[in-house]
């Protein structure tokens, strides 16, 4: 009970880890590329809470810094991702994943 | 109790920066009542004054002067059947009013009334600022998609396309200004809301006057973005009523409607108050450099209670204009009453402690008044943008002259501090 | 008009091809929409924002007139030609009247023409203010509007002591005018003139040179000349192209020729230039009334015609230079008391032909301002 | 000012944004995950605000929320939802996904069993009320070089962006 109600850094760790499963877990069974990009988003969002937790817990501002390069990170890509699928949406009509099986020969 | 309330009055603190809960809830009630009245008040005020600007009168019927239209209004809206399209899809249409409500709301924890007149200062003011009004965005889209009808999505699409670029000539804008902030001896600036006004208070000098003209053009850019931000007129396509009939909220009545309107013109009072702050000094009374001294300062202090002694007088004068019918005559004894209430107030304000209290309050909405004012006569004057021409106007014009300011502020900040604080 | 050789290069018949079918959204705007003047109805074809090709759906204003008229003698009809351009009745009554003393030989005495003529230009004045008002409306100023119809009402208040209605006057009757002027009636007018032309720099003042008006005005809406003519365009819309046609001058009727007054051109055939040339109209309208009202001839207001009309077999067409263009009335007679055919030739229904043309390639905002600046009666184009 | 019922905040706040993670990757409509989704990513910026770093907070509301977001909801309404709803959701390997990700999760819980000692018991103290001004200083001082590495990389994105998005160039 007391190591419940004392929050530490490896209850942040869990949390990040739990997040990052999800992430995976819609990357990985998703059909729908826009589900699938914002399931991207949650795993960067879970590597987001790892540098902060540890930055926390050094007292330093390192991690901090690098969560910020991580979400200038996922708004290129978002952008990118948003993009192709614009793109393959124009050309195939569907958005799901499945279908952009073009090289797949 | 009393002693309590003195106790704070004399505080160096917000109450969220001192942990005071109290106040806090105090300060959350009171900043929220006022908010609701100044949109009830703005309403009314736009009615009349746009009226007046197209030679006619505006409401007349219900109380003195069209007073109590905002409530009949409000009722009105209140009593009006929420009718939900059937293929709209619930949960979202249900839930984007509040969300648009919320983020109008929340930005007003920040906003410093005066040096402790603040729900709470925090280190990062000015961004959580930008970013909760930012959120309003989702609640439109949301609004516009969830209708699942043509008109409200194409506004939608509009509008926030229309936050979201001119959101980027706001920030640089933003950045421009709080730059001037760190023009100190240690050189640091600050994001906080408040820190920024005492910053403009330590240089003796307001934002909008800064390295003249950069402050300004600064300001210019800011001033116009914040009026598409709120989806106001001349930029108001997000809810052209001639193409659009009524942009994304077009399937909305009743109660959830008047949510949406509600926090249109919070928006509006939340950008004018960031504009306020960061160009116009906050809380501070005008002329602090050419008019300055105690002598001075009682005399500005004076001005809350003029005001509202003048808004007495204007109400005197309409009662004694009023018709001379017994069916006017309780319209007659309400605006007397009103007059005679406003005078009392006015009255308490000459009290050197209140008014000593109270003045940063009144310059503080004494300016914002001033945004709501150009935003009833932009509504006025201006025909509308239409899209290309808007978005042109954000990324060609907006942007890279905010770039520019923002660039040329850096410079120039940089040779003072490099040439006059070695 | 139908001549294929001319129409040809027009291509209305398909639509451009958006990108990718996919992207294309159909858009039902109206006949119940803010800004479609009334209740026309316009299927747009949208590739994003911009117009692919629009169609538009007439006939919710339907009520028969033309078949109306076959039933009525020729002094029975005549009301009802008002309801057809109902903000320019005036003028319609003169065009209907003026038809129908061609078919039965007559003339309108001297004064009686003058009277015409000074109701009808401020009738067109009336309808051009109507115009402004809301075409500003529609590109989103709304204060003009409220100036408009600030001034329009001191007309509709000379209409009304003159014959006792404001909106659908039936002023005039066959072979001259039923009412001998009021006491007054030169001063009303005179004061008007003098109250009106600081106004209409007051309009422009507003709009002119209004950066945004600009913006939202030029090069939108553009239509040359040539497919003007060969669409049948006319009125301002023409003038605005660049072409000098104006029927008051190249044909004219009820003594315009006593007068002198300028016919107004563009030359970019786009919204703006629509709008030059309208104000530029009011102020030649004024014009035309300060000559006309000093000079008033004596004598009776009424030609000689029998009570029963039985014109001659034949058939006559007769058109005027309406507020918004050309108005033609073409009437058959059998001889009986009543006309065998009518047929009136609107410009609002002909010039709203044009607007598929005007508006592709344009934005969804530009329809708003085109259909504005074409001027449409739907009381006129669906009859 | 200090994070006050650290506890009981934490799990309301973990709560929220496990929750919104579930919803994100099981909804069928696309706007209602990217509903859960923002509100997954509010709570976490909270969180941050526990962690001492309100400036990512600020960060992480104006950019994912105000900006990541509505380019995604942007999208959403682009293409069209109605069909993809009704077709099948889940792709064919989606057992193998299950089976990977759990294992994935299994070895994260083997790791944090195995060394939790290692995480200190009590955090470093921090100070909150310079913090936007040190992110600044490591950012433009011993970050230089990442900082312009990244706006090249957000030039290059929205370039990117641009040319996948545009029907004609």
């Amino acid at each position: 009970m007391e190591s419940m109600l004392h929050i530490t850094t490896l209850h942040y760790l869990v949390l990040g880890a739990a997040l990052f499963l999800l992430g995976v877990i819609g990357v990985l069974t998703r059909r729908n590329v826009v589900i699938v990009l914002m399931s991207i988003e949650l795993i960067l969002n879970a590597v987001n809470l790892n540098l902060v937790a540890f930055s926390r817990m050094w007292g330093g501002l390192h991690g901090q810094v690098f969560a910020i390069f991580v979400i200038t990170d996922a708004a290129a890509e978002a952008a990118v991702g948003l993009g192709i699928l614009i793109a393959f949406f124009r050309n195939k009509e569907t958005v799901n994943i499945d279908e952009v099986n073009l090289l797949k020969w | 109790m009393f002693a309590y309330i003195k106790s704070y009055l004399s505080s160096a603190q917000t109450p969220g920066a001192a942990g005071n809960m109290f106040w806090v809830l105090v300060y959350i009630l009171v900043i929220f009542t006022g908010l609701a009245i100044a949109v009830m008040l703005m309403t009314w005020l736009e009615r009349k004054v746009l009226a007046h600007m197209q030679v006619r009168l505006g409401p007349m019927r219900v109380g003195p002067h069209g007073l109590l239209q905002p409530i009949a209004d409000s009722l009105k809206l209140l009593l009006k059947e929420d009718i939900m399209p059937a293929e709209a899809d619930a949960f979202v249409f249900w839930i984007a009013p509040f969300i648009v409500v919320l983020a109008a709301f929340t930005v007003f924890v920040v906003i410093p009334f005066g040096p402790t007149h603040a729900i709470t200062d925090m280190n990062i003011g000015i961004l959580f600022m930008l970013g909760v009004s930012s959120l309003s965005v989702l609640g439109i889209v949301m609004a516009g998609w969830a209708s699942n009808s043509h008109y409200p999505l194409i506004g939608a699409l509009r509008s926030s396309a229309q936050m979201v670029s001119y959101e980027v000539a706001m920030g640089l804008a933003v950045v421009s200004a709080i730059l001037m902030t760190s023009l100190n001896a240690e050189g640091t600036g600050t994001l906080s809301m408040i820190g920024i006004v005492q910053a403009q208070l330590a240089q003796h000098e307001w934002f909008i006057f800064k390295f003249f003209p950069l402050g300004l053009i600064a300001f210019f850019i800011f001033a116009v973005a914040m009026i598409a931000e709120t989806n106001r007129a001349p930029f108001d396509l997000a809810e052209a009523e001639s193409e659009l009939t009524a942009g994304f909220h077009t399937e909305y009545s009743g109660f959830r409607w008047s949510l949406f309107f509600l926090s249109e013109y919070t928006a509006m009072i939340a950008v004018s108050s960031i504009a306020v702050t960061l160009w116009l000094g906050g809380w501070l009374r005008p002329f602090p450099n050419l008019l300055s001294g105690p002598t001075w300062d009682r005399a500005f202090s004076l001005f809350p209670g003029i005001a509202f002694l003048f808004l007495a007088a204007m109400c005197f004068f309409n009662t004694a204009r009023m018709p001379k019918h017994p069916l006017f005559r309780i319209q007659t004894i309400g605006l007397a009453v009103f007059g005679i209430v406003l005078g009392l107030i006015g009255l308490i304000l000459f009290i050197p402690a209140v008014s000593m209290r109270v003045q940063d309050i009144f310059w503080f909405s004494a300016k914002v008044g001033g945004f709501m004012y150009l935003y009833i006569w932009y509504r006025g004057t201006f025909p509308r943008y239409r899209f290309d021409q808007l978005m042109q106007m954000g990324w060609k014009v907006l942007l890279p002259l905010g770039l520019g300011v923002l660039i040329l502020t850096a410079g120039v900040a940089l040779l003072q501090q490099k040439l006059w604080h070695p | 008009m139908t001549d294929p050789n001319t129409l040809s290069h027009l291509d209305l018949e398909t639509p451009e091809k958006p990108f990718l079918d996919a992207n294309e959204l159909v858009i039902n705007m109206g006949p119940q929409h803010p800004a479609t003047h009334g209740v026309l109805r316009v299927i747009l074809r949208l590739d994003g924002e911009k117009v692919l090709g629009l169609e538009c759906v007439i006939g919710y204003l339907h009520r028969g007139v033309e078949k109306i008229g076959e039933n009525r003698t020729y002094t029975m009809f005549n009301p009802y030609v008002d309801r057809m351009d109902y903000v320019a009745a005036v003028s319609n009554g003169l065009g209907y009247c003026e038809t129908v003393e061609k078919l039965l030989n007559v003339e309108a005495p001297p004064r009686a023409q003058y009277i015409r003529v000074i109701l009808t230009e401020l009738n067109r004045i009336a309808s051009h203010q109507l115009w402004l008002g809301t075409h500003a409306l529609d590109i989103g100023a709304i204060t003009p509007l409220f100036y408009t119809f600030r001034d329009r009402e001191e007309i509709l208040k000379i209409f009304e002591k003159y014959c006792g209605a404001r909106l659908t006057t039936h002023a005039f009757r066959i072979g001259g005018l039923q009412y001998e002027t009021y006491a007054g009636f030169e001063k009303d007018v005179k004061n008007f003139l003098a109250f009106f032309r600081p106004k209409i720099d007051e309009y422009e003042e507003l709009l002119t040179t209004n950066r945004i008006w600009l913006e939202r005005t030029k090069n939108v809406g553009r239509i040359s000349g040539e497919d003007c003519i060969a669409l049948g365009v006319t009125g301002p819309v023409l003038r605005a192209s660049g072409v000098k046609w104006d029927l008051r001058k190249a044909q004219p009727y009820a003594n315009y020729k006593n007068f002198d007054f300028d016919i107004p051109t563009g030359q970019n055939g786009d919204t703006y230039d629509r709008y030059l040339v309208r104000m530029a109209e009011m102020r030649q309208s004024v014009r035309i009334v300060e000559q006309a009202i000093d000079s008033i001839p004596e004598g009776p207001i009424i030609a000689k015609i029998p009570k029963v009309m039985k014109p001659a077999v034949g058939e006559v067409y007769h058109s005027i230079e309406a507020p918004k263009g050309e108005l033609g009335y073409f009437i058959v007679s059998d001889g009986s008391t009543q006309p065998y055919r009518v047929r009136v030739r609107p410009p609002s229904f002909v010039n709203l032909q044009a607007l598929d043309l005007m508006c592709r390639g344009q934005l969804v905002a530009d329809v708003i301002a085109v259909i504005g600046t074409l001027d449409i009666v739907l009381g006129e184009v669906d009859r | 000012m200090a994070p006050v019922a650290t506890p009981f905040f934490f799990y309301l706040l973990s709560g929220i944004m496990l929750i919104g993670g579930v919803l994100v990757i099981t909804r069928k409509n696309p706007v209602h995950s990217a509903l859960a989704l923002i509100v997954t990513l509010l709570a976490q910026a909270s969180i941050y605000l526990m962690l001492y770093a309100p400036f990512v907070a600020g960060v992480q509301i104006i950019l994912y929320a105000g900006g990541i977001m509505v380019l995604f909801l942007f999208v959403i309404m682009l293409v069209s939802v109605d069909r993809v709803q009704r077709e099948r959701q889940f792709n064919s390997q989606w057992v193998v996904g299950i089976i990977a990700a759990t294992a994935l999760g299994g070895l994260f819980m083997a790791v944090y069993t195995k060394g939790k000692d290692i995480f200190p018991e009590h955090a470093l103290p921090m100070v909150e009320n310079d913090n936007t001004q040190q992110i600044a200083m490591k950012l433009y001082g011993q970050y230089m070089f990442a900082f312009e590495i990244a706006s090249l990389l957000l030039l290059v994105a929205i370039i990117g962006a641009v040319v996948m998005a545009k029907k004609r160039i």
